[in-house]
């Protein structure tokens, strides 16, 4: 299969107003890592039953974001806790498909290696 | 949206009205025939289970599965189980009800059976069927196997308890390595990156790796990819599951299965014991797998023949040792059971005298 | 539809061998499903697995996750996605809740139920992905809890226990009940470094194999010797006691008077004399129960059995410390190890001092050959001074 | 100078005359009492030998030997030899002899004992008697244990043969680790390099340490020293033999003994097995090692009274289970006694269930 | 002399109180020699050992060396050296042979003989250095060969054997007899990476312990069912024929009309029945002979004991066998690798594969349980069709 | 103990008649390798029981310093054996005590670790 047939795009305006395509792949992940910015997450918030990304949303935003720059994947869900201040039912209340998955995806990080 | 937390509980709301005056009170079990065990409490009342094979890895369609609900709401209470193993379970409130009900299940095409010196159960995980890690078709295996032995299951006897357990790979879901007879599924080739890996959770994917043989490796463009290193690698199939852009080149040539014996759990005699290797590779050879099934009747006829009662593959091969194991079933030794690169390794050497 | 692929009709020719036989079969289950049988046959054909692993599925009130599933051959089928269903204690199911799983398993996916799954779930497999966040709305709706998924306890399972079986020391359904009352968040957030699994035998005899294929295990037991009942004993007749008597591994059985006598410290919980006392010998009174940690099977270095940790005296400690061995576990496990791996790893010893406990003689299978280990200062004087204080372990 | 090829022989020159017609022809042995056989061949011919306990580590004036060697020469046809756990013994023609020689030997200090339920032999290597390696005395800890437990060489019954061996370090040149209860030596300490090693082959040192702690370090003058890498030396002492100028600096504070059970080799039973440490340290007090013998005699007795007739130590230990030793002995259980960083520490875990 | 060193009379205090007790005293014997008593009372005062290992002394005639120890205290005693002596198979010794080694150790040592070290050699201690060579040609040409030492064989042990056994498959003294006529030169000459030593026992009992302490270990055995001489068993009467058919672990002897009756196939030969036997049952007529490999005690790893390579027929064979393994050890191991050591770094099939022989199930205590390991393509093709001929190992 | 009151030495001359003096240890092995000349093996060879340095000896006493140079030790019998093509018994009758002892001492290699 040749995965560029299949091709998927998000479109937004950035902050500056410009126009612009991120691609994802067919579960709405970002492919290229790099093009995060936080209009993606906007944009994708409702897939993951988020209504409204408040400052409590991006405080975990931004600490999977920058775990990610750093260790190149998503943090523990533990290690969320931990350093956002946040408990568990917390996080859930505020991402309903959870830190690992849906916040993950706003943050842009790549897809979880799964549940089984 | 009521949240439930849990499984539905309490238990007792869903057993059968007569199992709950006896709970803890029971003294005594007989087996009444294959597959039918008659309870007794310390005040006389008495129930009977009824085991019953089930599909390989479990697998019923609609259709089925509530002619099986309406035999449990006839026979049994209105409730059944299934097993530990995976056998389905009823209890009934006397023996006439048993005994219908065993006839009943028969005509449905399962079979009432198990206990002692039987075949008690055989399980399979998904293999092919279902899952993205086999190494070898779970299910089929176990049919061709059940359909050779199933005479153990309610009509022959055996000298003690026969477990059967074939899992599609190492990850053993089947419950390989614990059984008195166990097949695993097992890939002997490294695996190959694809582009497909692209968007997978590489550091994830690493991690997942047992052996640390995955490494990031970055690209010219600034972005990474995953490298296998073969060396390291033991072909496990880990990191499939972790990404799906890992794949076998050629499983067709290099997946295959091996054959485990004397794995068991009870305390009786020597204890808890894993199932050792006795066959490292065997081909996929469907529908039959004959070679395999072939493998698998002369382990048990031999043990059949020269255990005495009571005695567990594992107990048997304890008094026996693994020399006249194989000169009795004939089955030759491969080196390849003998010693392989690891902690263990070191211990399959037979040391000093004695067996 | 025009021209059937190749693999595709060799597949069929294999399915339909694998169709017959005695045993009950799975195949002839499928075909009255829309289970996709063609896929499976085109996969045994080819000798290779066509489901890989699926992509992802976000469903509010599943933090554990869903088991997605896609082939790699859409053109022959596509998607497999299979939800976990957490059903009663001791896989008790009423016929009105089956016909339930029926219904869903009709309406949603391909009319087919895997019951059980190995890890005592019902699954339910086939539901596409555009419909599963509707089905576990409508499934939660119906009062069911879908799980077993994730960096989390995967399902508690436990042995029928003593709501049948006289070895029983202990309600093992009332056992998993209150762990759910108790745990259910560690159930349903992942929140592990990897997966766990407990499960919990009424007896030593193990018939929920939580000595082997669990993170944790709860075994009920014993201290000393076991019940006798005289009078049933005397009734055996002497040839069956002699069974008795020559079933004990210890040799702590010998005949007497009233028939048998056992000496309590001899007795190691084998249950060989329960087993051929036709209900005159039962479980002693001091219950006891056995924590074993670490089985798994897919060991880098071989499968893993679970390891004695400690034997405690209530199910109430025995929960406290399967508290306290998560913690520990979440703490000091890499990414993606499990339990026994991590023992495996830092040594049995290592795990006890992580979880503050000494290591005692039941810890070990056999002491060590080799004479060179690190003594400190500190043993040097304390092994002397215990040795003359023949302090106990 | 006339070159001798190996040791003298044929055999047949050094043994008595009476027993030549009978050697491939023995059917039968019985033992008379202990310490004395009678052997029996095909045509009936009897001899009868006679096994006397030895002084710790061998050692024999010239004086006494020579009483000896005139014993040998009254009694037994001018020749004796020693056993291979060191015992001595004599073949006598017949039983009177056997006895005469029995008092003698008992006059001269030497009790005539062993075979079947009694101790059998007790071995100890030189120790500080005259090793280079010894990180305890060897034979003054066997003297104390010979004294303690000598009635159980001749008078009193035990359960099954019993052997004792003492070695001053892990060499094990005394046997430890092969018998029933033995003790070995043991440095906990890591060895200093003095200038003394100057002149010793230091690339032979460095080959000479099993886990490769050694290494040459070139000196500002061009000359090279050796060092230790403290992290990785297991403080066996075995650079000690190859450089005189290694040595340990608080071996009064650091050497010790450990004590180990359950060493047999013959092939009865469950085989060969090795002795497992049950004590990891007790350090040296002599002359009387009080704490050692109370330890060793604990262990004799809590055996004599729990295993049943024919059961070596470590067959007993194989039914009971270590959780019954220490319970029955009452001796503590250390921590120390159960893992080490190697292949086999992981093989003392318990896993499952079982003994 | 003036004083008594302060270490000197405690430990004159401390030899004093072992000089005691019932049993024969290696004190008691000392002080009737030369011996260095005072510093070895001096070592167990300061707890530390006073030897050390000696210089070097060059004798011609005795290429493996002689054992040269000195003293770190040479203010309380100097040297101690030590000459091995190999004397005859079964460790017999005529009495004129004993007086004439006493008479060297009155000429040349301190009065003592060492009889015998634990690998059965006699030894004459405390030759003074500048007396060996001296001793060497006097005692060379009164017979005598030393050795036992350096690279090279160890003195080869046998236990008694067919001179004084009935259990003995094989005359272990002749066997010893015509090992040193054929490889006296790997005993004398130290062309080895280390030591080797070969012990040889006649049964499985093993008297000579060849299957602990030895690098190779030949043991006397037989292949099927133990004789059974029919008269005598049926003397013995029903009791004690019951103990015979209870003495066997693997079951292979039932009751039968002629006393007992032996399954040759099931038989491990471990010697229980023959033990019990009173006679009656004496080793097989089919001669084996086990070769073990590996033994040693100071292993970094713990003890090792010998690892079973085959079974031969013919001590020829083993004979063979054995100087094949010597070629192979010092092929391939390190420098002052042991045996032992050697077959632990690379495995048991490792070392089979240097000997160009192929690994059969006798050499397994168990098989692995780790399914992991590294089957290739020509091992892929090779086991089915093994399965399929049914091939014996 | 302090080894300078012990010291040892032999006196030679050497090839260009200089007087020489070299430590040696109380085993007469040479204490400094670096001093090592022809002239001590030919003073000490009748320790050793050598009457005479015949090129047959040389030829092995230049393999032993050559190997010693390289790896700081004296060879295994097996190594001269093969590298000088000699068999055992000639060795031994070159040097009567042997290549590892006699010979490396007169190669100036350290003393032997020993034989136990
Ligand atoms: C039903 C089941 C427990 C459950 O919660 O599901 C069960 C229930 C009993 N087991 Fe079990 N065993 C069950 C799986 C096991 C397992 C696990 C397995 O097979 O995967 C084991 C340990 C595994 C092993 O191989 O060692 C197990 C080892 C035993 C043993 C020890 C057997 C042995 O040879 O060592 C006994 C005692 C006996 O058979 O005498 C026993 C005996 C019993 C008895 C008959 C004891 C009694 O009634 O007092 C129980 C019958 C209750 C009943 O009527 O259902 N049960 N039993 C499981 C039925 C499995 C099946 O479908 O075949
Ligand atoms: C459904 C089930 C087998 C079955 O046919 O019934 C199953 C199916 C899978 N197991 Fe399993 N395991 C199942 C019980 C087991 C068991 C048995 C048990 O729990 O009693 C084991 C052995 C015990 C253990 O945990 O070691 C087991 C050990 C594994 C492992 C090995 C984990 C390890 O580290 O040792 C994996 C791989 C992993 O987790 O990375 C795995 C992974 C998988 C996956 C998720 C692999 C994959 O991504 O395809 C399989 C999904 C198959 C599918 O699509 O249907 N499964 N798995 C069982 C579901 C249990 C449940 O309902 O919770
Ligand atoms: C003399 C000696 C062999 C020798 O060449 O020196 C010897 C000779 C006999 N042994 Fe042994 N054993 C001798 C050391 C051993 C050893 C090695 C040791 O003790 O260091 C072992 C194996 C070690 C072990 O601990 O397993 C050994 C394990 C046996 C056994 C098996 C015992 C067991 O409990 O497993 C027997 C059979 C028996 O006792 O029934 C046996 C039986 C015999 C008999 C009585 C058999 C017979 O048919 O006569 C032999 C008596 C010959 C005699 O009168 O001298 N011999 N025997 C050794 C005397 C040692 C001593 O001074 O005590
Ligand atoms: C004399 C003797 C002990 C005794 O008191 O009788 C002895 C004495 C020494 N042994 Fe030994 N060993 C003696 C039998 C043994 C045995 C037992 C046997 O051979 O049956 C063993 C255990 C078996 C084995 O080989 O493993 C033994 C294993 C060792 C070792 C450990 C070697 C290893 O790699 O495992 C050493 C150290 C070494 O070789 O580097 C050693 C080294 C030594 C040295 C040479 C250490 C030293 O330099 O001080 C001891 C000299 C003591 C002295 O000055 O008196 N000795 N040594 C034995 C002489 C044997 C003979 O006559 O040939
Ligand atoms: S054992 Fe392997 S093939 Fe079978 S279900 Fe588990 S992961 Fe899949
Ligand atoms: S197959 Fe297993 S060992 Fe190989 S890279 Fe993948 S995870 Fe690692
Ligand atoms: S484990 Fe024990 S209590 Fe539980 S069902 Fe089995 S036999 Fe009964
Ligand atoms: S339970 Fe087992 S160990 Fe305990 S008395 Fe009964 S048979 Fe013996
Ligand atoms: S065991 Fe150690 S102390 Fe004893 S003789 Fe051997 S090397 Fe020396
Ligand atoms: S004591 Fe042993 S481990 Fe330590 S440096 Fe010396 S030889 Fe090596
Ligand atoms: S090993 Fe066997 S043959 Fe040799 S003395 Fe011992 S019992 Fe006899
Ligand atoms: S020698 Fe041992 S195995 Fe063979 S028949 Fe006799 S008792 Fe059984």
């Amino acid at each position: 299969m040749d995965s560029s047939e299949n091709k998927r795009f998000i479109k937004l305006k950035t902050a500056e107003g410009r126009e612009k395509e991120i691609e994802i792949d067919e579960d709405g992940f970002l492919v290229n890592p790099g093009e995060w910015c936080p209009e993606f997450a906007l944009a994708i918030a409702g897939d993951e039953s988020v209504a409204e990304l408040t400052p409590e949303h991006w405080k975990i935003i931004d600490y999977l974001r920058k775990y990610y720059m750093e260790f190149g994947s998503c943090p523990p869900i533990r290690m969320v806790v931990k350093n956002t201040g946040n408990d568990l039912k917390k996080i859930y209340q505020l991402f309903p498909t959870g830190p690992a998955k849906g916040a993950c995806r706003l943050a842009g990080a790549p897809k979880p290696t799964g549940c089984v | 949206m009521t949240a439930i937390e849990g499984p539905p509980r309490p238990y007792s709301n869903f057993i059968p009205d007569y199992l709950k005056g006896s709970i803890g009170k029971w003294i005594n079990h007989t087996v009444v025939r294959s597959g039918i065990i008659e309870h007794v409490d310390s005040e006389g009342r008495k129930v009977y289970s009824v085991k019953a094979g089930s599909t390989p890895n479990g697998r019923y369609s609609t259709e089925t599965m509530r002619k099986i609900s309406e035999l449990a709401r006839k026979y049994a209470g209105g409730s059944m189980r299934f097993t530990q193993a995976l056998n389905m379970e009823f209890i009934t409130k006397d023996l006439e009800d048993a005994q219908t009900l065993t006839n009943e299940l028969n005509a449905l095409g399962f079979p009432v059976g198990g206990w002692e010196g039987h075949i008690w159960n055989m399980t399979s995980c998904a293999g092919y069927f279902h899952c993205a890690l086999a190494a070898t078709d779970a299910p089929s295996i176990l049919q061709s196997l059940a359909n050779d032995l199933h005479d153990y299951f309610d009509k022959e006897e055996l000298p003690s308890k026969l477990a059967i357990s074939v899992s599609g790979c190492p990850s053993s879901c089947g419950g390989s390595f614990l059984t008195d007879i166990s097949i695993s599924g097992i890939h002997t080739e490294v695996p190959v990156v694809t582009d497909a890996a692209k968007t997978c959770d590489m550091q994830g994917t690493a991690f997942s790796c047992p052996v640390g043989a995955i490494q990031l490796k970055p690209l010219p463009d600034g972005s990474r990819t995953l490298e296998i290193r073969a060396n390291l690698c033991i072909g496990c199939g880990l990191c499939l599951s972790a990404c799906a852009g890992i794949i076998f080149q050629t499983p067709e040539k290099t997946d295959g299965h091996a054959i485990a014996i004397g794995g068991k759990a009870s305390a009786s005699r020597y204890g808890t014991t894993l199932g050792r290797i006795v066959v490292p590779f065997m081909p996929n050879e469907p529908p039959h797998y004959e070679k395999t099934v072939a493998v698998v009747r002369k382990i048990v006829e031999t043990w059949k023949a020269d255990a005495k009662k009571g005695e567990r593959i594992s107990d048997w091969i304890d008094r026996i040792g693994w020399e006249k194991f194989f000169m009795k079933t004939g089955l030759p030794f491969f080196q390849q059971s003998m010693e392989y690169l690891d902690l263990r390794g070191i211990m399959t050497i037979r040391e000093g005298s004695g067996r | 539809m025009t021209e059937v692929l190749e693999e595709v009709r060799k597949g069929r020719e294999i399915v339909s061998e694998i169709e017959k036989g005695p045993w009950p079969n799975f195949i002839r289950e499928a075909k009255k499903t829309r289970y996709l049988v063609d896929l499976y046959g085109a996969s045994l054909y080819l000798k290779r697995d066509l489901f890989t692993t699926g992509g992802y599925v976000s469903v509010p009130g599943v933090p554990t996750g869903i088991l997605m599933r896609v082939t790699s051959r859409p053109d022959i089928g596509e998607s497999a996605n299979v939800v976990r269903v957490l059903i009663p204690s001791g896989n008790f199911m009423t016929s009105d809740m089956m016909d339930g799983f029926c219904d869903f398993a009709d309406k949603y996916g391909v009319g087919m139920l895997h019951a059980l799954s190995t890890g005592h779930n019902i699954e339910i497999p086939g539901i596409p992905k555009e419909r599963v966040r509707d089905f576990a709305v409508e499934f939660r709706d119906a009062g069911f809890e879908m799980g077993s998924t994730g960096d989390a306890f995967r399902n508690v399972t436990n042995c029928v226990g003593a709501a049948l079986c006289e070895y029983a020391n202990l309600d093992t359904m009332q056992a998993r009940d209150s762990f759910y009352d108790r745990f259910n968040d560690y159930a349903k957030y992942p929140t592990f470094p990897h997966k766990v699994k407990l499960k919990i035998s009424g007896c030593p005899l193990d018939c929920a194999r939580s000595t082997q294929k669990a993170d944790l295990g709860i075994v009920g037991s014993w201290e000393g010797a076991p019940i006798v009942n005289e009078q049933m004993i005397k009734k055996l007749g002497s040839k069956k006691i002699d069974d008795i008597i020559q079933s004990c591994p210890t040799l702590a059985i010998s005949a007497s008077e009233e028939g048998i006598k056992i000496k309590g410290e001899d007795c190691i919980q084998c249950m060989g004399c329960l087993r051929k006392g036709e209900g005159a010998i039962s479980p002693g009174k001091e219950k006891r129960f056995l924590i074993y940690v670490g089985g798994k099977l897919r060991g880098k270095k071989g499968p893993l059995t679970g390891k004695l940790l400690t034997r405690v005296n209530t199910m109430d400690e025995a929960m406290n410390l399967i508290g306290k061995i998560v913690e520990v576990f979440s703490d000091h496990a890499a990414r993606k190890e499990r339990m026994g791996d991590l023992i495996f790893r830092i040594g049995m010893k290592g795990f006890l001092d992580l979880m503050g406990m000494k290591a005692g003689a039941m810890n070990v299978k056999d002491l060590r050959t080799n004479i060179f280990y690190a003594v400190n200062e500190e043993d040097r004087k304390q092994i002397p001074e215990r040795i003359v204080r023949g302090e106990p372990q």
